[in-house]
């Protein structure tokens, strides 16, 4: 089920990077597909009727949900952050550059240069 | 468990949806830190909460501001 | 017609993924990998008890949170990578950002907003902390409390134009991110391997567990909050 | 006596010498230059054929060598021939280059050090590092000469590269299918080839180069701009020794792999792909001549006739007749000294009046009278009129081609022959005779460095015309070398199976006509001179004089005969606009304004991949 | 100690952040340190991060082609460090934070961590692409790079399910086949960004046209060597020659279309991207051969192509006006294009001729005549902006600081030596070629005989 809906997401994130003109909506569509890829990669761990993996009073020995694919979402999601940080400092000189964010003005901008 | 699931899954794409068609940014990202924490509730359900925690925090929350002061910073929404 | 193209193309790639079901194993019917198995019983090195929680002692990773015992410890490279793309794309804000100039909206910020920080404010901190100290044996860790400090300077950044600690934030950042090697190197030079775990693990679920496990979650919460603040400070700062 | 390989590093360690000498002094440097092709003529004339020298490895299990055979070694002498006497006239030229004359000096040498590999290579990779050496150092050349020439050198190296990267495709498939690169190996593996299409495949590829090179016709197109634009001097090595490195290749594809036996008969002995070969070679005569004709430019109407007697080479070679043969290779050596004596005449000419256009000179010969006999006797040669050498190697062309029976060759090689009077009197008329121009009033003679070369030339093609057995003789060991019937001659007479021909007859009868002439001339009385100006129409006086110049549309008369005549260069052209505009849309294919348009690729090939593949 | 290569650009890129400007002094110190240290580590060894063995922790692994790798790829940022003037203030440090990636990237041994090394990589490479003001066009290599690096984490995340280890060599003895197709087919978008395939390489141009000498060396020669690298590990390595068909079709296509589009281009920097894009599709077309010559050929072209591309990059981006000023300069500008048109005596004949051969020994008669005829559109451009260089009448000239000409003059003279004698490269390709075919050895050093 999930599966779908993180597949679902990618696809609306591909949509929105093909359709949408302005630079923000790039961000947002980058940020809802790396979203979908996480919940992708976790549902990929996810075994039904275990438990949080982690060894605590109410789960003292060891019946877990794939811990590794948590591990590295863990990773991904903290370098998706690091991109989109990056992207939207350059977004901001962008703006600075051409003073706008449509990318058909910006092409017209570059183009006259 | 599944209806639940289907019923988060909905509201998601949903609010992916409105991300990339809203015409204002701010409710953009507004939209995309709702589906950042639906995307948390997901991460509960599947026993993952040490990404639900960290999705919530850096997902949602940083995400956010992150994108909110880069629309601050070229001078806010225009329209 | 673009957005019907666009649609197609979608469509198009949302099938590819659901033609790809046909080798997924069933959601919620996953096996668990030979990896994260040995994981989970701490029996990379050889190591054939079930673990218990309390009880087991002297594991070759003595984390009771096993996503951490992998991010930090099994994985613990992977991590490390981690932390540099984040300090690279905060060290590229800065270089990108160097000086921008913004136009200044001159206007006090709110009241409330500059009250209710001053108590806030470090009870935020205080979770942090408290998020990345136990990132070993709650869920948490480094990152979302590094985050969740980095979201308590956002809002002093918000109270308080004057603000700026991009400076302290880059030393913290900098002697942070060093230590994490310095660990490792540690490791290198005790054990012979880069970023080996050579502190006693102690008992499965004690705060004082796990060896260096909680040691590089506190640096690496220091230096992401200190990383994302620098971000927030970059992006925010006044002209 | 040292070896061929250490003469070859000598020429090209030498290019750097060349470059610092001249860089200190430009007589010495040029000096420098002369005496080094001189002592490579000398070392040529000396060299023993047989002489075998290894030289690198081409591959761990591919070893290139040199040796020395006798149709190495007639082109060799004829283009270091070439190479002493234009070194030799550049001393006292390159006083006047302004810029870049080191560089001109230094490549110089690479080039001659390139081509003396390309003589002596003993296969066919090794030919080819040779062949683009000298193709290289051509190129840097080229761009020294006038503002055209920075386009021609592109447009040179480009079909210059298409024909060597056939010849390469074909070298390494030679290679992959025997496992020999030599020529005497992979002629007789070709020999055993039963695959007739492979073999065609195989002789085209190789001639190309050599088609490319000697400017046969459907690949002649860069000639005109890179011998109009190149530096005056070194079109002169240009037209008279680069391109025999082509005809060396033809030369090599035709007749030491051996055509003959590895191809059945078409007609009188002749196989088809030489059928076609020939045909080649008389479009060229055609289109060169004709072209030739109507070019203003100097430069460019002798380029154009480089190309017709390239393909005169090329006809002579491809009959592999004993006497066709033969006459094809004396072609090589006669049109190279022919294009010495012509193009550096006009570059005495060119550096005294600053001009290469027909129309803007006229009289010179009142000022530069050893200049003109140079370029008359040069014309002569061309037009292959007896007592000159030209003629010999034409006639024995035509004697072939009519012993064939290839009648309709035969009438295209006289019809260019015959349209060569009429191009060659063109800078006659518009650039000797006629009226001297004011703005020519104080032009000098050229200096007696720069007359040694040609009159040298003068002297030895009418030397050759009248006495042909040092040339006679070397082409019948190279003729005895390849397999072909020697030819007979027995110094002065040449035999044929049409008669025989004795080339002191001629001459006497030449000189006797001549002075008949002569006694004429000096009975009869002498037309008045009269100056440029000194005629009016209508009784207006004229202000324009070079409109009125008679070199204006010298032959007006047959313009009409181009009218949209059909040209490759238009061709070429086009071919490259429409690399442009595929240009154009390949580049909006992948480069995209906007990210979309990236994201929209990534999205296309997963989909094509994926469907198309699984 | 196969970490220190990884750890040592790391540390001082942490320490150096609070005072960046000082970092181009010790950039080529620790380069240098680098390379020593490479030299001491002993070939075909395996170093198990934090100690946890093969299939279950990140190993480090050191054998014939990695180590070969490693060395060009640190001479590469030796060459860059010794020209210091073309990196911007600060960006240093950027340099010693890709070295560690790319040291990484080739060093590791498993798939999700090539991904953190590939996204560091990125990140870096984003950052250095916005130097001179060209925001917009790394804003776009950044959303590209990102979506390719997605698809990239999810093969990685398929191969995991597909054989329940992340390692490199379990997953190539382990893999189901099953998943071959999807885990091949979405590692190729995210290594095809990267390496420059052609439809998917639309970034190189304003990237690396950006006007900035730094961008196109550092990026267009050892990040590219490294993504080569990578892309011969997973496809011969690892699938055993899976997919390579696939990648002949684009490699080939990218070469005569990316010579097209390169003689089209009115900007010397964009032709050169160009021409850049199309060497990196003759690379991958010949690599792809999957024969041991003709990976040899390809690895031995990449090197050339890539000592050819510093030089070319370099002085476009540095020198104005026309060359007559700066003679020494556009001798090596020069050296370097016949180079890579492929004249004899220049390197770039060296490895034409032996694609050219190892290409017809697989029987393969499509490359040759694809490489040569766009090496005919090649020649055609870079000679014309080569006479044009040379002899142009702009009296705008600056002189260009000595080291540049220095660095740059000594790479022509190697090309010219590598052309006649070309030992060294083919020595450094064999082995990498050695360390890439050799499967078997790769897997029983990576898992110890399992």
């Amino acid at each position: 089920m999930v599966y779908y809906i993180s597949f679902i997401l990618i696809g609306i994130g591909i949509y929105g990077i093909l359709t949408q003109k302005n630079l923000f909506k790039f961000l947002v569509s980058l940020t809802i597909i790396d979203t979908a890829i996480n919940i992708f990669i976790i549902s990929l761990g996810y075994i039904e009727g275990k438990d949080v993996p982690i060894y605590s009073k109410y789960t003292p020995v060891a019946n877990f949900v794939d811990p590794l694919p948590q591990a590295l979402v863990l990773t991904a999601i903290v370098i998706g952050v690091g991109t989109l940080a990056l992207g939207a400092s350059l977004l901001v000189r962008v703006y600075e550059k051409y003073e706008t964010l449509e990318v058909e003005e910006i092409a017209v901008k570059e183009a006259r240069k | 468990m599944t209806i639940a699931t289907i019923f988060v899954g909905i509201l998601m794409i949903i609010s992916a949806i409105y991300a990339i068609e809203a015409k204002k940014m701010l409710d953009s990202f507004i939209s995309l830190s709702l589906l950042s924490l639906l995307s948390v509730f997901l991460f509960v359900i599947m026993k993952a909460p040490d990404v639900a925690i960290t999705e919530a925090s850096v997902g949602a929350g940083l995400t956010t501001a992150v994108l909110i002061l880069a629309l601050r910073r070229i001078g806010g929404d225009e329209e | 017609m673009r957005r019907v193209f666009a649609l197609l193309i979608s469509l198009g790639l949302i099938l590819f993924f659901v033609n790809s079901l046909s080798i997924l194993p069933e959601y919620g019917n996953v096996e668990l990998s030979k990896v994260s198995n040995a994981y989970i019983n701490k029996s990379v090195n050889g190591n054939n008890e079930k673990v218990k929680f309390g009880e087991s002692k002297d594991l070759e990773d003595g984390a009771a949170n096993v996503v951490t015992s992998i991010v930090v410890d099994y994985r613990s490279f992977d991590t490390l990578g981690e932390v540099t793309v984040l300090f690279t794309s905060a060290l590229g804000v800065g270089l990108i950002l160097h000086g921008f100039k913004r136009k200044t909206y001159g206007r006090l910020p709110n009241f409330i907003l500059r009250v209710s920080v001053g108590i806030l404010l470090p009870l935020i901190l205080l979770f942090g902390v408290y998020v990345f100290v136990h990132g070993h044996l709650t869920p948490g860790g480094g990152f979302p409390g590094g985050t969740i400090i980095a979201a308590g300077i956002l809002l002093l950044y918000l109270s308080n134009e004057e603000f700026d600690l991009s400076k302290t934030s880059k030393f913290v950042e900098s002697y942070a991110g060093s230590l994490y090697i310095v660990v490792g190197l540690v490791g290198l030079a005790i054990g012979g391997v880069f970023l080996i775990n050579f502190l006693p693990t102690g008992v499965v679920g004690d705060l004082f567990s796990a060896g260096i496990v909680p040691i590089v979650y506190i640096l690496i919460g220091f230096k992401v909050g200190a990383e994302l603040s620098g971000v927030i400070a970059d992006l925010y700062r006044e002209g | 006596m040292i070896s061929i390989t250490n003469l070859i590093l000598v020429f090209l360690f030498g290019s750097l010498i060349s470059y610092l000498l001249t860089k200190a002094n430009k007589v010495l440097g040029s000096i420098f230059n002369f005496l080094l092709t001189a002592y490579a003529l000398y070392f040529l004339w000396n060299i023993e054929v047989g002489r075998s020298e290894k030289l690198f490895n081409i591959f761990s299990n591919v070893q290139g060598s040199l040796t020395v055979t006798n149709l190495g070694k007639f082109f060799s002498l004829v283009s270091f021939l070439v190479l002493a006497f234009v070194a030799f006239f550049v001393i006292d030229w390159i006083r006047f280059k302004p810029r870049s004359y080191a560089a001109f000096n230094a490549f110089y040498l690479l080039m001659a050090g390139g081509s003396l590999g390309v003589f002596f290579a003993n296969d066919l990779i090794t030919l080819y590092v040779f062949w683009e050496i000298a193709v290289l150092a051509s190129f840097l050349i080229i761009p020294m000469g006038d503002e055209s020439s920075k386009k021609a050198a592109v447009t040179y190296a480009v079909m210059s590269a298409l024909g060597s990267y056939m010849y390469l495709f074909a070298a390494f498939s030679i290679l992959n299918r025997y496992g020999v690169i030599s020529f005497k190996e992979v002629s007789i593996n070709l020999l055993n080839e039963a695959s007739i299409g492979y073999k065609w495949f195989v002789i085209l590829f190789i001639a190309a180069a050599g088609i490319v090179k000697s400017g046969i016709f459907p690949l002649h197109t860069w000639l005109r701009k890179a011998y109009g634009g190149s530096p005056d001097a070194f079109t002169a090595a240009f037209s008279g020794q680069l391109s025999k490195l082509g005809s060396y290749v033809l030369a090599i594809s035709l007749a030491v792999f051996p055509t003959v036996k590895m191809f059945s008969p078409l007609y009188q002995g002749v196989p088809t792909l030489n059928y076609i070969l020939i045909w080649l070679g008389n479009i060229s005569i055609i289109l060169g001549t004709f072209m030739a004709i109507r070019q203003n430019d100097m430069k460019q109407l002798i380029a154009y006739s480089s190309v017709a007697n390239g393909g005169y080479i090329l006809v002579g070679l491809a009959t592999l007749d004993s006497i066709g043969f033969a006459g094809g290779l004396f072609h090589v050596f006669n049109h190279a000294i022919i294009s010495v004596m012509v193009f550096l005449s006009f570059a005495v000419v060119i550096l005294r009046t600053g001009t290469s256009k027909i129309d803007e000179m006229g009289g010179l010969i009142w000022r530069m009278p050893m200049t003109f006999v140079t370029y008359l006797v040069g014309i002569i040669s061309l037009a292959g009129i007896p007592p000159t050498s030209g003629f010999i190697s034409k006639w024995m062309i035509f004697n072939t081609l009519v012993r064939h029976g290839m009648f309709v060759t035969a009438a295209i090689a006289f019809i260019g022959s015959v349209g060569s009077f009429l191009y060659v009197f063109r800078p006659l008329a518009g650039v000797f005779l006629g009226q001297l121009k004011k703005k020519h009033y104080d032009l000098k003679e050229a200096s007696i460095i720069m007359l040694i070369p040609m009159l040298l030339m003068v002297a030895l093609t009418v030397l050759l015309g009248v006495y042909p057995k040092p040339i006679l003789d070397l082409i019948v060991s190279v003729e005895t070398e390849l397999g072909i019937k020697p030819l007979e001659h027995a110094g002065t007479i040449i035999k044929t199976p049409l008669g025989s021909w004795n080339t002191i007859t001629v001459f006497i009868m030449f000189a006797v006509g001549f002075i008949i002439a002569f006694i004429l001339y000096l009975l009869f009385p002498k037309a008045k001179k009269v100056e440029l100006t000194n005629q009016y129409t209508g009784g207006e006086f004229l202000y324009n004089y070079d409109l009125y110049h008679y070199a204006t549309g010298f032959y007006r008369f047959i313009e009409r005969l181009y009218d949209k005549h059909p040209s490759f260069e238009k061709l070429y052209e086009m071919i490259g606009v429409f690399f442009k505009s595929i240009g154009d849309f390949v580049t909006g294919l992948i480069y995209k304004p906007s990210p979309s348009g990236y994201i929209f690729w990534i999205s296309i090939v997963i989909l094509i991949l994926y469907w198309v593949r699984w | 100690m196969t970490a220190l290569l990884i750890a040592i650009p790391l540390l001082t890129a942490f320490l150096f952040v609070p005072f960046k400007e000082k970092a181009k002094f010790i950039l080529p110190i620790i380069v240098l340190i680098n390379i020593v240290l490479l030299f001491n580590l002993s070939i075909n060894s395996v170093e198990a991060m934090g100690g946890w063995k093969a299939p279950f922790g990140i190993v480090l692994v050191l054998d014939s082609a990695s180590f070969y790798t490693l060395l060009v790829v640190n001479i590469i940022f030796l060459i860059i460090s010794l020209i210091p003037q073309i990196t911007e203030n600060g960006f240093s440090i950027l340099l010693l934070i890709l070295l560690a990636s790319t040291n990484g990237l080739i060093l590791t041994g498993d798939i999700f961590n090539s991904f953190v090394f590939l996204e560091i990589t990125a990140a870096a490479a984003y950052i250095i692409a916005s130097l001179k003001k060209n925001y917009y066009g790394a804003y776009k290599y950044l959303i590209v790079g990102s979506i390719a690096g997605g698809f990239y984490l999810l093969g990685a995340i398929y191969s995991y399910v597909g054989t329940g280890s992340l390692n490199f060599a379990d997953i190539s003895l382990n893999l189901n086949s099953s998943f071959l197709p999807f885990v091949s087919l979405m590692l190729f978008i995210g290594l095809a960004v990267e390496t420059k395939i052609l439809p998917l390489a639309g970034w190189v141009p304003d990237v690396y046209a950006s006007g900035s000498p730094l961008t196109p060396a550092i990026l267009g020669t050892g990040v590219t060597f490294t993504m080569m690298y990578l892309l011969g590990r997973i496809f011969i390595t690892i699938f055993n020659g899976y997919f390579l068909d696939v990648l002949y079709i684009f490699g080939l296509l990218t070469l005569i279309l990316a010579e097209i589009a390169a003689f089209r281009q009115e900007k010397l920097l964009k032709a050169l991207a160009f021409s850049s894009i199309a060497q990196a599709g003759l690379v991958l077309s010949t690599i792809s051969l999957n024969t041991y010559d003709a990976i040899k050929a390809g690895y031995f072209h990449l090197l050339n192509d890539a000592t050819a591309k510093i030089i070319l990059f370099v002085i476009a981006a540095t020198v104005v006006g026309n060359f007559m000023k700066n003679k020494t300069a556009g001798i090596s500008f020069s050296i370097a294009s016949f180079s890579l048109i492929g004249f004899p005596i220049f390197a770039g004949f060296r490895s034409k001729l032996l694609i050219l051969q190892s290409s017809f020994e697989k029987g393969d008669y499509l490359l040759p005549t694809v490489l040569l005829f766009s090496t005919i559109i090649e020649a055609a451009y870079l000679l014309k902006w080569n006479v044009r260089l040379w002899h142009n009448e702009n009296e705008e000239t600056k002189q260009i600081p000595w080291n540049i000409v220095l660095i740059t003059l000594i790479l022509a003279l190697l090309i010219i030596f590598i052309g006649i004698f070309p030992d060294l490269y083919l020595k450094v390709s064999e082995n990498i070629t050695d360390g890439l075919m050799n499967y078997k050895a790769y897997v029983t050093t990576v898992l110890g005989g399992m």
